[in-house]
Order: structure tokens, then sequence, then C-alpha cells
């Protein structure tokens, strides 16, 4: 009666569920998804040829507008990129204080997630709400960096600035208030019935299909993998605090809806005992000033709130620059999971699934 | 502008003849700066501070701007918030291309500024090279306020646009 | 059997009232907008705005021109023309050129800063119509930005 | 990794060592000093070191005459493989070996580095879910040389081969689908190698779009 044939349809980059200028060229049959190519390059802005002609304290810079959400994420894998080949003990306060941001960032950044997928699937009072709590820890880095979004915050060897006044009050009030605001979006979501419609079975992808796509973070761990880096390959003090990797064995949109909400809990532990635990001292190592690293090369990866940032950086030991500076983005590689996890759901699944993948195009076109 | 239109040569003695544009033109400037609805638009990091400002806590709809439409058929103003570079030029100006008149631009930070920080190979060194700018807004990424500040401007600019000076310009397309 | 669970099901509108519930709950809480041209939110003393320059006691630049913000900014915004002037040991800057437009107020020139001649003040209503007003020469850095008032 | 570091320190972790030893004594006032006599940095060359631990000994053995080097450096175990027929077969057995994550493939361009042996490399991060192992295998590539894809192994080396393809210039075979990602697909040249300036091809791309928007209109 009909005829049926395949629509090529294409979303982006300006579409406002691409998180930013993702393009995707879609093939429909109907409004199921046949197939599906993601196209990027959007937001290239060659980071990584702009770190070969800058030193090592300016490429710094660079590194914080990869993962806009996650800056201090970023800063600490850098940093510490620099410290491997360098060989530097970072004092103790610094490290406690370094965990402390950078966990503190992995709340900011999965209240963004959560903000913006829970907007995309029709949830808008979640965005309002998440946003409140995110301004909180926005506050913090200001006024610990002076910066609110991207923080440039720490240094070769420690931190930059000591810790000012008040901040430990500030961050005690967000310790007290957070669970409470937790429940608050659980209430909203995790029994709602639109909400699970919308997310139970949709995006599912296997164990092993995820490790063989390299996939990482939150989007590995909904799939039953438990792959954190903090724990496998405990880098500054994760080792010394008391906590449990967030896995879900759903392997789909809820699940890892429920991984990074267990991962926020834990994270607000680690930040609870990071706090408390802080020793008094100094906060950076004694380093020269324009800091010259060996000749060598390193590979470093951290986890970040996306998955596993890798920083591979060469040194040729006479520059005061990087001789090459890769780096693995989490999102960039994440986002080849988003063609098998599309094929064969409706349109609409898309936007939920690129929201469940969580890219951000500054780390995939960096 | 309608393609087919007949433009009309306009002289100044013409429009003193029949424009009157005092009242009428503070009435429609009032109601376009009351309900300037920005385009989602968002290209990098200041995207970010641009939802911030349109959150909670900053809150852009006390001014009359916080419905973020996704098309620009339906926005009359585009804030280029993020880097713009070579591969997206095109779509920046199709997109501006594509919003009805009369329409504002809100250049967001260093990078849609001037390159910024990215003076690469493939970065646009300003979205001035491709669509008219009004206001620009330094930073990297600028507070919200700083966004709700620049909007003011805006404000203020659309406050003192003259229909007259326009019809002048461009003609009167019957 | 079990499409009449479901169907049973559908009149369990638990999740529902409990997600109606929270939203109920904040008409009572303390709103967190800020009335931004009325009340005006303080930045942190670490903010980083508008370079400024910085003059001491006796109202002489305590810039000597070592140029080590030059160097370090990434974004070559910075420009000084040094000078000599008589009853100065140091060196002054005859022209301090500072270029808003490209500046990603990163902070590091007041960092690699050793006289504490520069500073990144609390400013951030920056926005103009033009690009050239983001030029800013010497005499320009050491006051504020003009700010304009909003009219409703 | 870090604990192999920590355990058998390396001579380079010596030298730093001594570094940090004795700056305190050339300054001891401790700001004013260490701004008028910057300290100077030594330059080390981090060291090779011979492969230590059985499991990198057996995946060399397994390799057989391949490996053209092996070693460990800063903590990370290396394997310099060579570009030839066997190329595939020997990232299969790695995989048989344990380690089945493929983390990053990077492309580096060595033409103003010095003791390299040829212009290109590839570095292969790989990792191992089940040992918790890390591993970097590395290719070395002449100007126009081609390598195999390892596509067929690691499904998520697509991307990665792309970009390396888009910015270095790199030809991987044996794959399909092998073109620009980050760049326009007009886009002339491969601007992460050595010999192009940050800002080549720039304004004239620029020059190229606005004229073309300009005739648009």
């Amino acid at each position: 009666m009909f005829k049926r044939e395949i629509v090529e349809l294409n979303m982006g980059p300006q579409h406002p569920s691409t998180h930013g200028v993702l393009r995707l060229k879609l093939k429909l049959d109907g409004e199921t998804v046949v197939d599906l190519e993601p196209e990027i390059g959007y937001l290239h802005r060659g980071v990584e040829k702009l770190a070969e002609n800058f030193n090592y304290l300016q490429a710094l810079n660079l590194t914080d507008r990869l993962d806009y959400i996650a800056a201090v994420s970023n800063n600490l894998g850098y940093i510490e990129t620099l410290e491997k080949l360098g060989g530097v003990e970072v004092p103790k306060k610094a490290q406690y204080f370094r965990v402390l941001l950078t966990e503190l960032n992995r709340i900011a950044s999965h209240l963004l997630w959560l903000a913006t997928h829970a907007l995309d699937i029709g949830a808008m009072t979640v965005f309002l709400y998440a946003f409140r709590e995110r301004e909180m820890i926005l506050d913090m880095f200001e006024m610990y960096t002076g910066g609110r979004l991207l923080t440039t915050t720490f240094r070769y060897g420690g931190l930059k600035e000591d810790i000012p006044e008040g901040f430990d009050k500030k961050v005690k009030e967000f310790i007290k208030i957070f669970p409470s605001r937790m429940e608050d979006y659980e209430d909203l979501l995790t029994e709602n019935r639109i909400w699970k419609k919308r997310t139970v079975g949709v995006g599912v992808i296997s164990a092993e299909d995820a490790i063989n796509l390299g996939l990482s973070g939150p989007v590995l761990r909904g799939s039953g993998v438990p792959y954190d880096i903090r724990k496998v390959e405990p880098y500054e003090v994760y080792d010394e605090f008391d906590w449990e990797i967030a896995v879900e064995n759903g392997c789909d949109t809820y699940a890892r809806y429920k991984v990074r909400m267990k991962e926020m809990r834990q994270s607000l532990r680690i930040v609870e005992q990071a706090l408390e635990g802080m020793p008094e001292g100094e906060f950076r190592a004694k380093v020269p000033k324009t800091l010259k690293l060996p000749k060598g090369e390193v590979y470093h990866s951290i986890e970040a709130p996306k998955g596993e940032l890798g920083y591979y950086l060469i040194s040729d030991g006479k520059g005061t620059g990087p001789y090459r500076l890769k780096v693995r983005g989490p999102s960039f590689v994440n986002l080849q999971g988003l063609k098998p996890m599309c094929k064969g759901h409706m349109v609409a699944d898309v936007v939920a699934i690129i929201g469940t993948l969580d890219v951000v195009l500054g780390e995939i076109d960096r | 502008m309608e393609e087919g239109g007949v433009g009309v040569g306009v002289t100044q003695e013409l429009i003193d003849k029949f424009l009157i544009t005092t009242k009428l033109e503070w009435v429609f400037n009032w109601a376009r700066k009351s309900s300037v609805w920005p385009m989602t638009f968002g290209l990098a990091c200041c995207a970010i501070e641009m939802m911030a400002t349109g959150a909670s806590r900053f809150d852009m709809d006390r001014f009359g701007a916080g419905i973020f439409r996704a098309t620009p058929r339906q926005s009359d103003l585009m804030i280029v918030a993020g880097t713009v570079t070579l591969k997206m030029a095109p779509v920046v100006r199709k997109v501006y291309d594509q919003m009805p008149e009369p329409k504002w631009v809100i250049s967001m930070g260093a990078c849609a500024n001037s390159g910024g920080l990215f003076n690469s190979y493939s970065t646009l060194q300003g979205v001035d090279k491709i669509v008219p700018v009004d206001v620009y807004i330094p930073g990297c990424p600028p507070r919200p306020e700083s966004l709700l500040y620049g909007f003011m401007r805006l404000q203020d600019k659309i406050m003192k646009s003259s229909l007259r000076e326009k019809y002048l310009k461009e003609g009167i397309n019957v | 059997m079990k499409g009449l669970v479901n169907f049973v099901k559908t009149f369990n509108y638990r999740d529902l009232i409990k997600g109606a519930a929270v939203t109920f709950k904040h008409q009572f809480k303390k709103t967190v907008t800020v009335q931004y041209p009325k009340q005006r939110l303080e930045p942190f003393p670490r903010f980083r705005g508008r370079l400024t320059l910085l003059k001491d006691e006796n109202g002489e630049d305590k810039c000597v021109c070592c140029m080590a913000c030059v160097r370090i900014c990434p974004t070559q915004v910075i420009e000084i023309k040094p000078g000599k002037k008589e009853g100065r040991k140091t060196r002054y800057p005859v022209e301090y050129n500072f270029n808003m437009d490209r500046c990603i107020f990163c902070g590091l020139c007041v960092e690699s800063c050793n006289f504490g001649a520069i500073e990144l003040n609390n400013e951030y209503e920056l926005a103009q119509y033009s690009r050239k007003d983001f030029y800013l020469t010497k005499e320009k850095m050491y006051l504020p930005t003009p700010k304009v008032e909003y009219r409703k | 990794m870090s604990e192999e570091l920590k355990n058998n320190p390396s001579p380079e972790k010596d030298k730093k060592e001594e570094v940090k030893a004795k700056k305190p004594v050339e300054g001891e006032k401790p700001k004013p000093a260490a701004k008028k006599v910057p300290p100077k940095p030594q330059i080390v060359v981090a060291p090779k070191e011979e492969p230590a631990e059985d499991w990198q000994k057996e995946l060399i053995k397994k390799l057989g005459d391949d490996v053209e080097e092996a070693y460990v450096s800063v903590g990370e175990f290396n394997i310099v493989l060579k570009n030839n027929e066997n190329f595939i077969a020997n990232f299969e057995n790695i995989k048989q070996h344990g380690f089945d994550y493929l983390a990053d493939i990077s492309s580096v361009d060595y033409l103003k580095f010095e003791g390299a042996p040829k212009r290109f490399g590839l570095s292969y991060h790989l990792y191992s879910m089940n040992m918790n192992r890390r591993l970097r295998v590395k290719v070395f590539l002449d100007e126009n040389e081609k390598v195999p894809s390892v596509m067929d192994i690691w499904k998520t080396a697509d991307f990665h081969e792309r970009e390396a393809y888009d910015l270095m210039g790199i030809v991987f075979t044996g794959r399909q689908g092998l073109k620009r990602i980050l760049l326009p697909d007009d886009w002339v040249g491969h601007p992460l190698r050595k010999d192009v300036d940050k800002v080549e091809g720039r304004e004239e791309y620029t020059a190229k779009l606005v004229r073309k928007l300009r005739e648009e209109d």
C-alpha cells in the first residue's frame, strides 16, 4: 500500500539536544533508526597544535577548555602527567585539596548532565533544581581560584594558592544540604513512570561491546564493568578514602542514570573525608619557576567525570613546552557507542541516548 | 524583505511627508526590547554560562528573554556563545539568515569576539567577519551577570534604534 | 492477566504524587534568584576581572617593565614600551597597552609579576558596542570602566 | 605502575632528589634569593630499563623477532614493533595476552626530535581489564609509509585512526571510511605535522569563506 523508503535526516549541528555542535546523519525507516553517522569537528580548535607552541604553564589554559564542564579534572590530569615525568613529590595537603576539588567538580559535572538530560526528556523542574546546587559549587570554585567555570587551578608541584579562609565552611554547608537535594531529584525521577518509559531498555550495550568500543566512565560502569581508575590505579590519595565504585548491570540508559546518581553520593563521601582529613603544611613543593622536563614520554590517565581522560606527553628535553600533547578525551571515544546504541530505536530515543553518553564537544573535537 | 516586492526609492522628503515615527517608534521599540527571544546557540564553554543565566539563580526571564527558542525562525537574538570554527562558520551564517527581521547578535566571550586563546589554524578570528554584531561581551567565559549587563546594553540600543533611519538606508519594499 | 495488572497499576499515582510533593514543598523555600541590576552579587576577592595597573604610595607606577607578563600571556594582549625617567632608578612604562578583546582572564600575568604592579580587579560589566573600546591605553588602565545604568 | 616506580627508583628520580636537596642550600632565605638566581633544572634523559617482570618477558617472547626494542621508561612498558606483514597478527597476539582495552592511538611527528629512527610514530595505549596493566606499543613510520588498521580487533580504533589520518596524514590500510573527521572536507594539508605553522591555511580559508558568503547574499 505504502512505499517503504529510507529517509536521510540531518540532526544538528545547531540542535538543542546535541549538547553543542554535534551533527548526526540519521537513516530512518519510518521512525526507526537504521543507520547513524556522527559528524564531528564543528568545534575543532587546534588545542594539540597550540599546546606545542605554548609552554607548560600556558598549555594549562588549554586543558581547561577541553571538557569545560569539568575543568578541574582536566587540570589535574595534565598537571599529574607533568609531575609523573618530572618526578616531583606533591605535599599531602595539596593532594587532599586536589581530591576535594576534583570530586566537587565531578558533582557539578553530573549535576549539569542531570539537568540537561532531564530537560531533553522533558523534566524542566530538575533543570532548575540542579543548576541551583551547581551554583553552590561554582561559588566555591570562584572563592578558591577566581574563575567560576574555567578554573586554571593547579600548578606543577601542588596548588596555586593557599586555601582561603571560610572555604571549609562553604563545603560543610554543601555537605549538609546536598543529600536532601539528591533525594528531591530521586523523588522526581527514579520512580517516575514517564522517566522509566523513556530510559529503561533504551540504548542497551553489552559489557563486551563496551570494552571493545573503548567506552569508559559511567557508560562502561552502567554495563556492569567495575572499571574506575580511582580504584584500580589510585592516583593522588584516593586509596586513603573509604568509597565504592558505582556499578549497575542494566546496560541501558536507566542504569547509567543510576550509576551517576550513586557516583554523586560517593563523591560527596570522598569530599567529606578529604575535608576532615586535610593535613596542615605546605601547599606547593619547591619547584623551579620556569619548568623544564626531562626528555621522555608519558601516558597518564585519570578518571574524569566522563570517563578515562588520558594525556600523552612527549618532551624533547630542550624546550619549555610540550613537544607533543595528545589528549585522550573520554567523550571522543564514548561517542562511538552512539551508533550501536541507537540502532533499532526511535528518533526520539536518539536524544535520550546522546544525553546518557554525556558528551562534551570541546573534548571530542579539541 | 520578501523577494518580488517593489523597492520604492525613498527620499528624505517622502519620509518626512508620510512617516510619523516618534511615538509609534517608541512603542515598537519598547515592545521589542521587552520580549527579545534568544536562540539556544551554544557552541562551547560560554554556552554553559548562558544556560546558567537562564537557570534559577540569574533567571533571564526577568528581562522578558527567558524563552530560549530552539529554532532561528522564532527568535530575535542570536547569542554567539563560544568558539566559531571555520567548519561552523557557514552554519552560523545560515542560522543568522534564517532569523526574521529585526534581529540582533550578541558576541559572548573572547573566542566569539576575536578568537581569544585559539589563535590557531581552524578558528575564525572574530564572528563579526561573517555576521554583524551589536554587543560584544569580553570574558572567558563571562559571568552570568556580565551577560545580563550585555543584554541590558542591547536593550538600550534597541530603544535608540529608529525605523526612520532603517527605511532611509534600505528603502521601503511594498 | 498481565494486561489487567498493568491496567490497575496505571491508577497507582504514587510516583507522580511524590514528584508533585517535591515541587509543592519548594513553594515555601527561600528564592535563590538574584535580582541583578538592583541587587548586585559581590565577587570573591580572588575574582579575575579586568586588568588594572597599580601605583605605589607616591603615585609612581609600580611596573618596572620586566616584561614577565608580556612573555607569559598566552594570548599576547599586553604591550609595554619601556622608558627612563629622571629621579627613578628603574624603568617605567611609557605605554602600557592592554587588548581586552582577546584576553581570557586567566591571571597568569598577575601570577608572574614579581612587583605586584598589576591586578585583576572585580569588574565584570564590560560589554561594549564596538571592539575598539576594548583597547585600553595606560591612562584608561587606572580608571574603572564607565558603567551605564539600567533604565526600565 | 606507580608502585613499580616506588619499588625500584630510577636513576632519574635519584638525580631529582639531589636537585631537591641542593636547592634549599643555595637559597636559604626562602623567596628573595630565589628570585634573583633562578635555579637551573637539570635535563635528565628518561632512562630506559630492561623489562623485569614475567608477563613482560613472556609477551616479548611471544612476539618474537617482530619486536625491535622493548624497555621500561618512567614506569611504563614500551614495545616497539616492526611494521611488517605480521603487524595485525601481533596485535591479535597481544589482545589474547589479556590486553582487551585500547585506550588511545596517538600519532607523533618526530621531525624535530633528536634520536628518532623515522619521521612518524604511532603509539597504541593498551590496558588489560583483568590484569590491571598498561602497555604501549609503538611503531615508527617513514613518510608515505602505510600501516595496517587494527579496526577489526578493536572497534574503537575507528575514530582514532581517522583522527591520525586527518591531522597527521598517516594512511591506514585494510579499512573503510578513512576520511577527514575533524577538519572540513575541503581542507588542504595536515596541521599537526611539525613543518606546518599553527595558523597555516587559516587566512586563505577564511577569505574563501567570506567571499562565498558574500556571493550568496
